[in-house]
This record gives C-alpha cells, structure tokens and sequence, in this order.
C-alpha cells in the first residue's frame, strides 16, 4: 500500500498534464473534481489532511446503488433511506459544520459497474464516505476498490457474513444475527423439529442455510427434510411444493428472491399450502417484496429481521412518517431501506468523535458508536464493523406489512465467522 | 493438379492482372495507423488512470467484436453465446491469479489454508483436479485460449457437421450460455458462485492493482488488440477470407467447389471464441476480477451489437464501435440513467434499419468520398476493400 | 459404345464390365415421406459423351443430379463413378473426385468479383490451412485468365459478378466448374433465360469444353438439345421412360404420349 | 428416499406431480405458442416476446386495479376482461411494432433478432418509466385461488386448471384458425410463397400485420394468465425468452403440433427431473438434453423431409 502511493505521488506531475488536456475535452462528465482542500482555510486543513472532497462549507459523500436494470427493484429504497437521512444531517447543521454534497452513481445491477463507479467516486470525487452495494456480488466487486484506495463503504443489506473490512461497515445484519434466534424461537415456539429449505441459487441463501442446518441438526437437534435451490428467476415450483407435501415438515425455511419470490408463494398459496397452518419461515421477505407478492398471497408467514415498518417505538414512528413526507405514501419501508438510513449518521458520530474526515481515524473511532434514535431502536458499532442488533420475527398481514411477535431480548453480537456453523 | 490445357496467353496475364491483393490497402494501413494512435498515443495522453483503465476495459470487449466480424460479417454465423468464451478465457486467467492470491501465508484464517476462501466456505478441502493446472503460468496462459477454442471446437463441429445454421445456432448459442450461467452460479463451491472469482491481487508476483501495472497492462492489451486485428486482416485477406464470404452467400455452391464448409465455420467460429477468450483474460487482468455475469445471454447479445454498430465487415469498425457504445453507456448512464436503456435499445434498432453496415458503412459512404474527393488523384485508391452488399443473413 | 436401352426393372450388376462406363446409375430410388421422386432409375454415361436429361416438370431430373453430387442422399440403388461408389462420398469429396455440378439458377457469389469467384473455385487449397495459405501465383493467374477468355469474361475480371448480365453469370458458373476440370460435368439448364445470342454461344461453349470429359445436361430447350446431345434420356414421374439418340427418342410412342398427354 | 411413505401418499404424490407436470405443460405451451405463429409461421426471431408477454400482464394489472376502485362488485369476473384487453392490447402493440420495424426486415432474419432486442430494452424501460422498477402485485379474485381437494391427501390448483383451460382453449382456437379458416389459409399461403400469394390477390401486408399482431396478442394473454403463478415487473418477461426459443425450436419450428410435443416432453422432464433431483441441476440438465438433442436432429422434432 505504502508503497503505491510512492509511486501515485512520482506520477504527480504528468497526471496533472493529463488533468489539464482533460480540461479541454468537453463531454467527459466528472473531470471538475480538483481537490479543492488546495485552497481552503485552516480548519479544513486540520479535519481533512487526505485530500477529501471537504471544503470550509461541504463534505462530498458517494451514493452507489443500481438506478436501472434489475437489482433497481431492490436497491431504490435504499436511495430513498440515504437521500432522506443526508438531508436530514444537513438540516440539523452538517457534519462537522459541513454540509453534506451527494454524488450519486448508478451501479445498473452491473457488478464491474460498481467497481467503476467506486473508483470514481474515490478516486475523482473524492468522496468521503460512499454509502452503497446491495447484492454480495456488487459489494465483492467494489471491495478490493475501497481498500486499494481506502475509502469508506456503508453496506446495507444482510448479507451471508463471511467478510471483514476495514474499509466497509456492515449496516445490515449477517446471516448468523438473522437466523440463529428467530431458529430459536420457532423451535420453541411451534415445538419445530423438522425443516424444508427452499432457496434461489446463490451464496447467499446457501451459506444462510448452511448455517440453518447446522444450526438446526446440532443446536435444536431437529432434521432438515429437503434442501432446494432454483435458478435465480425461475418461476415454476410445483415440484418442490409436491415435494414438501410429501415430506410434512414442521416449518418451510424460504429464502427465494426477486421474481421468484412472487412465483413461489403465489404458487404455494395456489396448492393449498395454508400458511396459517403451515409454518413458513423466510429470511428474504421484507415489505418491498410483498409489494409484489400480494399481501394475500404470503399472510401469515414468519419473516425474521431486524427490522419492521410496524415497529413501535417514536424513534421509527418519526421515521416512517418522515420517510413518507419525502417520498410519498405508498411507500414501504423494509429492512433494508432502515439500515441503509443508519449508514449515514453511523458515520456523522464516527467524524465527529474523530473530529476528523480522515477515513483512518473515522475508521479508528467507529467501534463502540452508539446510535439511539435508529428506527430498529439501538445500534452499536462492534469492532467487527457489523452492528450490534435485535433480531425480530413477524407474521405477514394481509395487508402487506407485518406484525412482530417476537424479539430478541439482547443486542444479539454480530459473528461473520461463526465457528461451528461453517 | 495438373492443367492439361496450357494457355497460349500466359504472358498476356501478367499484363493484365491489376488485383495483386496486397495484404493492405493504403487506406486500410492508414485506417490502422488511425486505430493505434488513438488507442496507444492519444488516449494514454488525454485520459487519467481511471479513465484510461475504463478504456482498457472496452478494448477487451472489441476482442469480442473483433471475432464476431470474422465469425457474423464474414462466415454468417450469428452466435449469441460469445460471452460463454469471454467468460472462459477471463475465468482460466482468474483462477490463476486466484490461487497466486490464494497462498498458505494469505489464507491462514481459513479452516483449509491454500485453497481460494469461496472454496473454504463451501467445506472443500482440497483443490480440485481442474484447479491444478492453474498453479503454473505458462499452462495457465496456454488454457486461456485452449479450453475455450476446445469448447467452441466441440459445439461447432457438431453443429456445423449437421448443417445447424443461422437462426437455430444462434438461438442453441444463447441456450449454451444460459446453461453455463447456471452452472456456474450453482456450483459456487468450485466457481465462486454468482460472486464470481474476486479479490485477484498478483500475476506471478506483479501487483495488478496498482496504477502503474493497470498503465502496462493497457498497453498490452491494445498491442494484443492490434495483433489480432493484423491476424484477423491476414484470415480476411487470405482465400479463406474469401470463402466465408462465398459460403456466407452460396453455401451449396462451395461445397460443389470441393471445399467441407463445415470445417470453414469451426474455424472462423473457433478463432472468434479465441479472441473472445484473450479479450476476457485481459479482461480479468484489468478489472480484477470475473462473475458469471460476463458469460450470460445479455452481455452476449451486447457484444453483438458493438459489432453492428461499429459495422459488421469492417474490423476496424469493430473497435470503434465498441469504444463508441461503451462511452455513450458510460457517460449516458452517469447524466441520465434512466434513459440509457431507450439510448440503447433505438440504437439497435437504427443500426438495423437505417445503417446495417454501422460506423464503417458511415465512414464509407459519406465522409472518405468527401475527404479524398479534396485530396486529389488519391479518389481511386481509396475505394474500399469491403463489399458494397447488403450484410450478411 | 454400349447403346443399349437397359430397362429400369435390369438386375443390379448386370453390365459386363463396368470400367467402359465413367457413370453408372443403377436401381437409383429417393422417397421424401414416402413420395418416390426418383424411382429404380438406372442409366449409363460414357466417358466424353454429352447425356442430355429431359422430361416434364417433377419427373426427378434435378433430383437426380442432385443424387450424383451427394446433395441428396438415396434411398437405395448406386451411383458409380469410374468403379467408386458415390452415394457414401461426401460432397466435397465428390466434387474431388471429378463431378463438377452447374445449378439450376445461377449460383456464383455475388459479393466477390469475377477473379475471386474463379479463384475460389480453383482445385487448390482446399482445406482451411490450404486456404489459409493460398498464394496467388502466376499458375492460378494464368488459368483463370484462360478459363476467363473461354467463358467471355476476360474485360470483366475485376468487376463484381453481381453487376453480370444472367447469361454471363451463367457462364461464370460454367468456368468456375471449368476451372476444376471435372471429368463429368454437370449442367442443370445451361441455357434457361438466356437471349438467342447468348444461347447460341453458350452452345459454342459447351462444345468447346467437352473435350476430354463427359457432360451430363438437363434442358427443356430442345432445339438446344438437338445441338448438343449424343444421347437423351427421358423421365417421368421419377422414372426412365426412354433412352436413344434424339432422333429415336423423338419417335418413341411413349414420350410423344406423355408429352401430348400433357 | 420413499422408503417412509404409506402407499396412499406416495399415490396421491404422484397424482399431484402429474397434475404439476400438466400444469408446467400448459405454461409452456402458452409461452410458446405466439412465438411459434412468429418464429415458425413468419420467420421473426422476436426477442421481445417475454415484453409482449408482460404487456399483457400490466394490462391485467390496470384492470385489476380499476375494477377494484370503481367497479368492486364485478371484480369476480375482471380477469376475462383482462385476458381481452392484454390480447388486444398486445396485438396492437404487435401490429404497430410489424409496420415500424418487422416488415423492413422479413429477409434477414437475424437482424429480426437485433431489433427486436432493441425493442425489448425501450419496453424494459418504458416499463419502468411507467410502472415503476418494482414488481406489481396484481390481485386475484378470491374463486381464483386455492385449490380444491379431491381426496383427503389430493389437492387441485385452481389457478392450474385455470391456465390449463385457457390453454386448450388458445390452442384450439389458433389450430382451427390456421388450419381450418380462410385467414389461417392465406397466412400459410402467404408464408410458403408470399410473392405467389400476392399474385392470386392476397394482401400480403395485411396478412404479414395480423400474423404478427396475433402471435404477440396471444403473448399477451400468457402474460395475463401468468399473472396468478408469477411476478410482473419490467424485467419479468426476460426471464421466458430462452425456454420460449428452445420450445419453439425443439418442437420443430414451422410446426404447431411439433410445439406442444416439445412443450410436453420438456415440462415432463423437467418437472420429473426436479422431484428427484434439486431444481437448479434438474433446469440444467433438461436444457443440456434438449441442446444435445438438437444437434443430433436440427430440425426438431417434427418437420417433414423434403426436397431441398
């Protein structure tokens, strides 16, 4: 690393040529950036001393999410969250007397896209923190970006743990947070002893059922009965429904996404499979995604997460209803859209117990933040860069939100390297 | 063979013959020259690292385009799973440079130190078999365009031995690809999964990351492309060149010309899943890493189209055309990104219906009669080497 | 010369000595879903003796031919070229071995100027690497020159075979069969749309060329016919209904009927 | 793996995977058979077809939502309209797309292909403009779901026998309109000789428009049917083009009956496939036999030999 930047700081002058033919290139967007550090006062220069997007006035901060293409189901909440909670930073006076600047990249469900992208914003814009990345994909793409370049990454979704940075903090719940306590529950609660697990094709629900089962077969000492993966977009699962007929388990374990999602439950509704008898438990459905299920379709199905649009406390009643002010009421608010909102003020405390812009020391002071007014109810920062958090269960309502009926007494603490479970 | 019957005009021949067929004509070197200057001159000069590692980027796709002009233009054969190769060769040249990031020292977290981490994750414990060859980089540089020229070898013999031609092999193109992809994403113990190989750090010791390697390998990517854009123009300009091009029009009358056609399209469709193959290992080198979202039917059908565009008989046109839809993405999708999909879709579109010969169907008709109409007495040589026709079915 | 008019029922074989023939059809049958365009068809070409096939439309005649090139394969019977049995050749192997076939409509390449469509054709460099590394030497400039003054097109070289009148493109197909110098040539109606003028030279033509090969012909021209043809073979309905010098066939009771009847 | 099993579950099992596999079949057929008019009859490759497909699906989407607000007491009935709009509206929408772009391009077909990859992005995308990127939750009459149990242990999808109905009932109709009515005479007049059809007095055009129009109105009752077993978003119709494409091609194209033989030897397949075996190897391995099949017999499954 040391080393690169010797080298960056040797190619100094020619890049600066290259920066002044830039100038006279119209039509290549993005090359106005100069680092403006140059000409600001004293204190800019003592909060920022790594050539940051931070003038006397404003900090530049990086929104990557996919604006197009097909992850832009998922990932337009998550803007919306950030949008909401910068301007709410900027109304209660900035970070560090600075007002937050958003540039905003789109990712277009393109995983090189996002590393372009992060490049960018690191390495042109300057940007002192970027909040994005959705899919596990977009993020292992963008990783190595931000560490080469030591920027500062907000992640949002849950995700199947198995990852620490230095250079990333981990908004969302890891797979072990999410899954292992709402287990718990079900097998207490329904007296479950066997599982059906029904999953789309990638790391994410496998490495989530990975832990499930091993959860299941070691801990509760229950039987897994079928475990099923399908193609991301396949649409036909009768089969697999059969299937789970013929094998009565006590509870499904659903982690199927995207368009499959809204097959599979329109299909199980459709066989019969009464989920207010049958336990359905899933790790993949939060209220954005019954938007296109239909609430009728998936009532009565359990979902586990930290958090719910439902949740009652002021602390998210302010959110919700300030979240609908800016971006109308037929909104839904997921848990990915909450902790993606948290992104942004983790961060704000972090510069401000640093006192400094300086990814390094924002980085040295994030551990131990301590977030009270999040939605979910309380966050803290664990030196793993994942949030201490509750995990919750709710059942879907027919109406399309849920209704929680069990959590988690503790802040569960995050383990992305669980040791038994891999 | 012999020929029973000598003329008694032999001498008269010499006289006559103008069509020496040289293996480029003036405009086609200027043409090059144009190409190279702007790909190792100006653009290193204009752009920064980041910009320039972009540009880097697209080129690798013209890999792509630059094969389906010889593969599409040329022979007539429309494959929409060119991604499978790209895929192909940027995943022999990621798992190398996976196992080099992969040492005991890196990994010693893992429960199996040595091994990729995705590999970990999954409970494998010990590399599998085809992983080995990826140890040495000699192998590894000779399986970047072996295994995908073996897989386009095996599809295409079968195919073309059955006389499978234009829209199925297309369509059975596109299904091959979406096979891969699932493949690949379901086996993520082996592959990496849907995250593909990521985390790629040194090729034998040469820190990829840093600019000044993203700088090198730039400029090794633009002299391979120059390099298969000359291969590309030796096969166009050879008899083979011709006899796609007679095949693509008459394919029964060269086969009662004596030639096995089939054997003419595994080779055009095995050299563009070659190309396709070095494009996407430089692709891996540059980027830093491969996902099964390269191998897939959309990307396929994209890199089609930078062909289309670019203008499907011309190899130059190939490059420009890539460069020329990359950037409109890049820089659309930045100012306007919801526009960017009606952008390109009307771009499909007019490049079908308005200017089937693309960029260099452009350049042909309307701007070098004009720039040589001044250049005096040069009019003549200027007349292109491209066929006039209508493109190829 | 064997004259003699076998009957389609003759058993397979039954020619004394089959190396007098250059071509050999014998109990030749294709059925397409049970339809038999050509049926227990059989038939004996001499070497340099020009065969004219005649018959009315759908009686199998450019099904035959296309038989003997391997364009289609038989349902039984054999095709026998100088001793070799054709119907398990490939076509590129046909065309090898020494069968030249002209189609129905003209079928040159349109893109590719006159020198490219002969060179193409030229019996060298067959194979992908051959092709790959063809050179243009003087033999293959001297010979396409040559074929180019024997077909008329020699002021037309460089021009691209699409802007060709119909009957020089027919020509052009003529040498590009030429410049392989086929022992059997095969010609599936040489002459269809062409003007007097042109007519009356291609019948120059083919006269010019046959020298040294034999030449297999399907016209409905019958003047032509009459020019060229040292034997005529009729069918109909996928069979050989008669055999002879024109003169004879002309006055066989059968042809005049099926002919008439139509 | 049935070693646990009482003899009447395993009975009533295989009952209901039958049921599933005739249900995947319809599906299938339903997909496949608009592209099999386009693909087959006329010689488009319409990439667009899952576009058209999700058209229909919106539509029924639009309906759903009107008639849940202004007209709530008929709203038991609103799927039979919406299945005529979304042929209508697809149709239209067909028509329209053959006059602007198709009828340029009948003789190379593989620029049908690029184009018609152009349209499906500018309808992605106008999806998305209009609907937004979500997916839409199109709500259901309530006789329409569930499922009716036969036995204690066999149930019968409702919405199954639903798309099953309506794929018979497609079927035929298209079969007895092709080969039965003087439109579907002039459609395959005008597809094996259109130069002598139009000599005989034929409209060519006309029949090239409706053709086109009719394949893609079916594509958008198939939307609209699917609405009840998947998403509707504006990506959802790219999920069908591949399987869409292999069905037509399998089954041989020019033929319909060589369409539903396929249709049913790959739902069959696949769905036995994914009773034994996990759903991502048994998709593989049935488009792996289905492309090793085609190589060993081009044509597909039914197409006459003929003379070259």
């Amino acid at each position: 690393m040391a080393d690169d930047k010797g080298k960056d700081r040797e190619k100094g002058l020619d890049s600066a040529l290259r920066r002044k033919l830039l100038m006279g290139l119209a039509g290549l967007p993005a090359l106005a950036m100069m680092p403006r550090g140059a000409f600001a006062a004293a204190p800019t220069s003592a909060v920022n001393t790594t050539g940051l997007a931070v003038t006397d006035t404003e900090v530049t901060v990086g929104i990557l999410h996919s604006a197009t293409g097909t992850m832009a189901i998922s990932e337009t909440g998550s803007i919306q969250a950030e949008k909401l909670a910068i301007a709410q930073i900027n109304e209660m006076g900035g970070v560090l007397g600075r007002k937050i600047k958003i540039i905003q990249e789109d990712g277009a469900s393109d995983w090189p896209t996002f590393a372009e992208k992060a490049k960018k914003l690191l390495v042109n814009d300057h940007c002192a923190a970027v909040m994005g990345c959705w899919t596990s994909a977009s993020r292992k793409a963008a990783l190595p970006v931000f560490e080469q370049y030591n920027g500062l990454l907000y992640y949002p979704t849950f995700y199947e743990g198995l990852e620490q940075s230095k250079n990333v903090i981990y908004t969302g719940q890891e797979a072990t947070q999410q899954i292992l306590a709402s287990l718990d529950w079900v097998a207490k609660e329904k007296g479950a002893k066997s599982f059906f697990m029904v999953g789309s094709d990638y790391i994410w629900p496998r490495t989530s059922n990975k832990i499930a089962r091993k959860h299941i077969e070691n801990v509760l000492k229950g039987t897994v009965a079928g475990e099923e993966y399908f193609p991301l977009g396949h649409t036909q699962f009768n089969s697999v429904i059969n299937k789970i007929k013929l094998k009565k388990p006590d509870v499904i374990f659903a982690d199927v996404v995207g368009g499959s999602n809204v097959a599979f439950y329109k299909q199980l509704k459709a066989a019969g499979i009464d989920l207010s008898k049958q336990t359905l438990l899933t790790i993949s459905v939060t209220e954005d995604e019954i938007d296109g299920i239909g609430g009728d379709n998936i009532a009565g199905a359990y979902s586990c997460m930290k958090y719910f649009q439902s949740l009652k406390n002021p602390n998210n009643e302010k959110f919700v209803a300030a979240f609908k002010k800016m971006w109308g009421d037929k909104t839904v608010i997921g848990d990915v859209t909450q902790a993606a909102y948290l992104g942004p003020f983790l961060w704000k405390m972090a510069v401000e117990k640093a006192g400094s812009f300086d990814v390094d020391k924002v980085v040295e002071a994030s551990p131990g933040i301590e977030f009270k007014e999040a939605p979910e109810g309380y966050v803290k920062i664990h030196p793993n860069h994942h949030l201490w958090s509750k995990t919750r269960v709710a059942k879907a309502l027919p109406n399309g939100q849920f209704e929680v009926v069990y959590e988690s007494p503790e802040l569960i603490e995050p383990n992305p390297f669980p040791k038994g479970y891999q | 063979m012999t020929n029973p019957k000598t003329s008694p005009m032999q001498s008269l021949s010499k006289a006559v013959t103008v069509n020496d067929n040289p293996f480029m004509k003036p405009i086609e070197w200027v043409s090059l020259l144009l190409l190279a200057g702007v790909i190792l001159v100006v653009l290193p000069l204009m752009l920064d690292g980041f910009r320039l590692n972009l540009v880097g980027k697209y080129l690798t796709y013209a890999f792509v385009a630059l094969g389906l002009v010889i593969c599409w233009g040329y022979a007539g054969i429309l494959s929409l799973g060119q991604g499978v190769f790209f895929g192909l060769g940027g995943y022999c040249m990621a798992m190398y440079l996976k196992l080099e990031a992969s040492s005991v020292e890196n990994t010693k977290i893992q429960s199996t130190p040595g091994i990729p981490d995705f590999m970990d994750w999954n409970q494998i414990t010990a590399l599998p078999w085809f992983w080995q060859p990826f140890h040495s980089l000699p192998l590894t540089l000779l399986l970047v365009v072996a295994v995908p020229v073996a897989f386009a070898f095996i599809i295409s013999v079968a195919m073309f031995k059955r006389r499978v031609g234009g829209t199925y092999f297309a369509i059975i193109t596109q299904a091959i690809a979406a096979i891969l992809t699932i493949l690949i994403v379901g086996q993520q113990g082996y592959t990496g999964g849907i995250n593909g190989i990521t985390d790629l750090r040194t090729l034998h010791g040469w820190d990829i990351r840093q600019d000044s390697a993203k700088f090198i390998l730039y400029f090794v990517n633009g002299g391979l492309l120059i390099g298969c854009i000359l291969m590309a123009q030796y096969v166009k300009k050879s008899k083979l060149g011709r006899i796609l091009v007679a095949m693509r029009e008459k394919e029964d009358r060269v086969r009662f010309s004596g030639y096995s056609v089939a054997g003419f399209k595994v080779f055009a469709f095995c050299l563009a899943a070659a190309f396709a193959a070095i494009g996407g290992a430089m692709f891996t080198l540059q980027v830093g890493f491969m996902s099964p979202s390269f191998v897939g039917i959309v990307p396929s059908v994209e890199m089609v189209i930078y062909t289309a565009v670019g203008g499907r008989l011309s190899l130059f046109g190939a490059v420009w055309g890539t460069l020329l839809v990359n950037w409109a993405k890049t820089s659309f999708s930045e100012s306007f990104p919801d526009m960017w999909l009606f952008g390109l879709g009307a771009l499909f579109i007019a490049v079908v219906l308005i200017f089937p010969n693309g960029l260099a169907g452009i350049w042909r008709e309307h701007i070098e009669p004009r720039l040589f109409r001044k250049a005096k007495g040069l009019a003549p040589a200027a007349s292109p080497a491209l066929p006039h026709g209508t493109p190829a079915e | 010369m064997n004259a003699a008019i076998l009957p389609s029922s003759a058993p397979i074989g039954t020619p004394a000595d089959e190396k007098n023939f250059l071509l050999a059809v014998e109990a030749l049958t294709v059925s397409f879903d049970g339809f038999k365009a050509v049926n227990d068809v059989s038939f004996y070409v001499d070497p340099d003796e020009i065969r004219v096939i005649i018959g009315p439309n759908g009686a199998g005649k450019t099904t035959v031919l296309d038989l003997i090139c391997g364009r289609t394969r038989a349902s039984s019977g054999s095709i026998k070229y100088k001793g070799q049995e054709l119907t398990k050749l490939s076509e590129s192997a046909i065309v090898q071995a020494g069968v030249g076939r002209k189609f129905q409509t003209p079928s040159i390449y349109d893109d590719l100027t006159v020198f490219e469509n002969l060179e193409i054709s030229f019996p060298r460099g067959r194979s992908v690497f051959g092709a790959l590394t063809f050179k243009r030497d003087a033999e293959v400039r001297d010979r396409i020159h040559e074929i180019a003054q024997t077909i008329f097109l020699k002021d037309q070289l460089d021009e691209r075979a699409e802007f060709l009148s119909h009957g020089q493109k027919q020509w052009l197909e003529i040498g590009m069969l030429l410049i392989q110098d086929p022992e059997l040539l095969m010609l599936d109606e040489p002459v269809a749309g062409m003007s007097v003028g042109e007519r009356i030279k291609t019948a120059e033509l083919l006269n010019q060329i046959i020298k040294g090969r034999s030449v297999l012909v399907i016209e409905h021209d019958m003047k032509f016919v009459e020019d060229i043809a040292h034997r005529v073979t009729v069918l109909h309905q996928g069979k050989v209904l008669s055999e002879g010098s024109m003169e004879r066939v002309k006055n066989d009771p059968k042809v005049i009927e099926v002919y008439l009847g139509h | 793996m049935f070693g646990d099993y009482s003899l009447a579950d395993l009975s009533s099992i295989f009952v209901m995977q039958g049921f599933a596999g005739l249900i995947l079949f319809s599906v299938y057929v339903l997909m496949a058979l608009g592209l099999a008019i386009i693909f087959g009859q006329m010689g488009v490759i319409n990439m667009a077809h899952g576009e058209f497909m999700i058209l229909g699906a919106y539509v029924t989407y639009l309906c759903s939502t009107f008639f849940q607000t202004y007209l709530p007491s008929l709203f038991g009935g609103y799927f039979f309209v919406a299945m005529a709009l979304a042929f209508l509206a697809s149709g239209a929408m067909g028509m329209l797309v053959e006059w602007a772009l198709i009828r340029h391009l009948y003789k190379r077909p593989l620029d049908t292909l690029l184009a018609t990859w152009g349209l499906s992005l500018i309808l992605q995308q106008a999806y998305r403009t209009i609907f937004g990127p979500r997916e839409v939750g199109v709500e259901l009459p309530s006789w329409m779901m569930g499922s009716i149990p036969v036995t204690d242990s066999i149930e019968v999808q409702i919405n199954g026998l639903f798309v099953i109905a309506v794929t018979t009932v497609i079927t035929l109709g298209v079969a007895v309109l092709i080969y039965r009515s003087r439109f579907g005479a002039q459609i395959r007049a005008v597809m094996s000789n259109r130069s002598m059809a139009g000599a005989v007095g034929i409209d060519t055009e006309k029949v090239d428009r409706t053709t086109f129009g009719l394949g893609c109105g079916i594509a958008g009752i198939a939307g609209s049917a699917f609405t009840m077993i998947g998403s509707t978003g504006p990506t959802s119709g790219q999920l069908y083009i591949v399987d869409t494409f292999l069905i037509v091609v399998f089954g041989g194209a020019a033929s319909l009956l060589g369409t539903i033989a396929s249709a049913f030897s790959i739902s069959q397949t696949q769905s036995t496939l994914e009773f034994f075996l996990s759903g991502s190897m048994a998709k593989v391995l049935t488009l792996l036999a289905v492309v090793a099949i085609l190589m060993l017999r081009p044509q597909g499954l039914f197409t006459l030999k003929v003379r070259r």
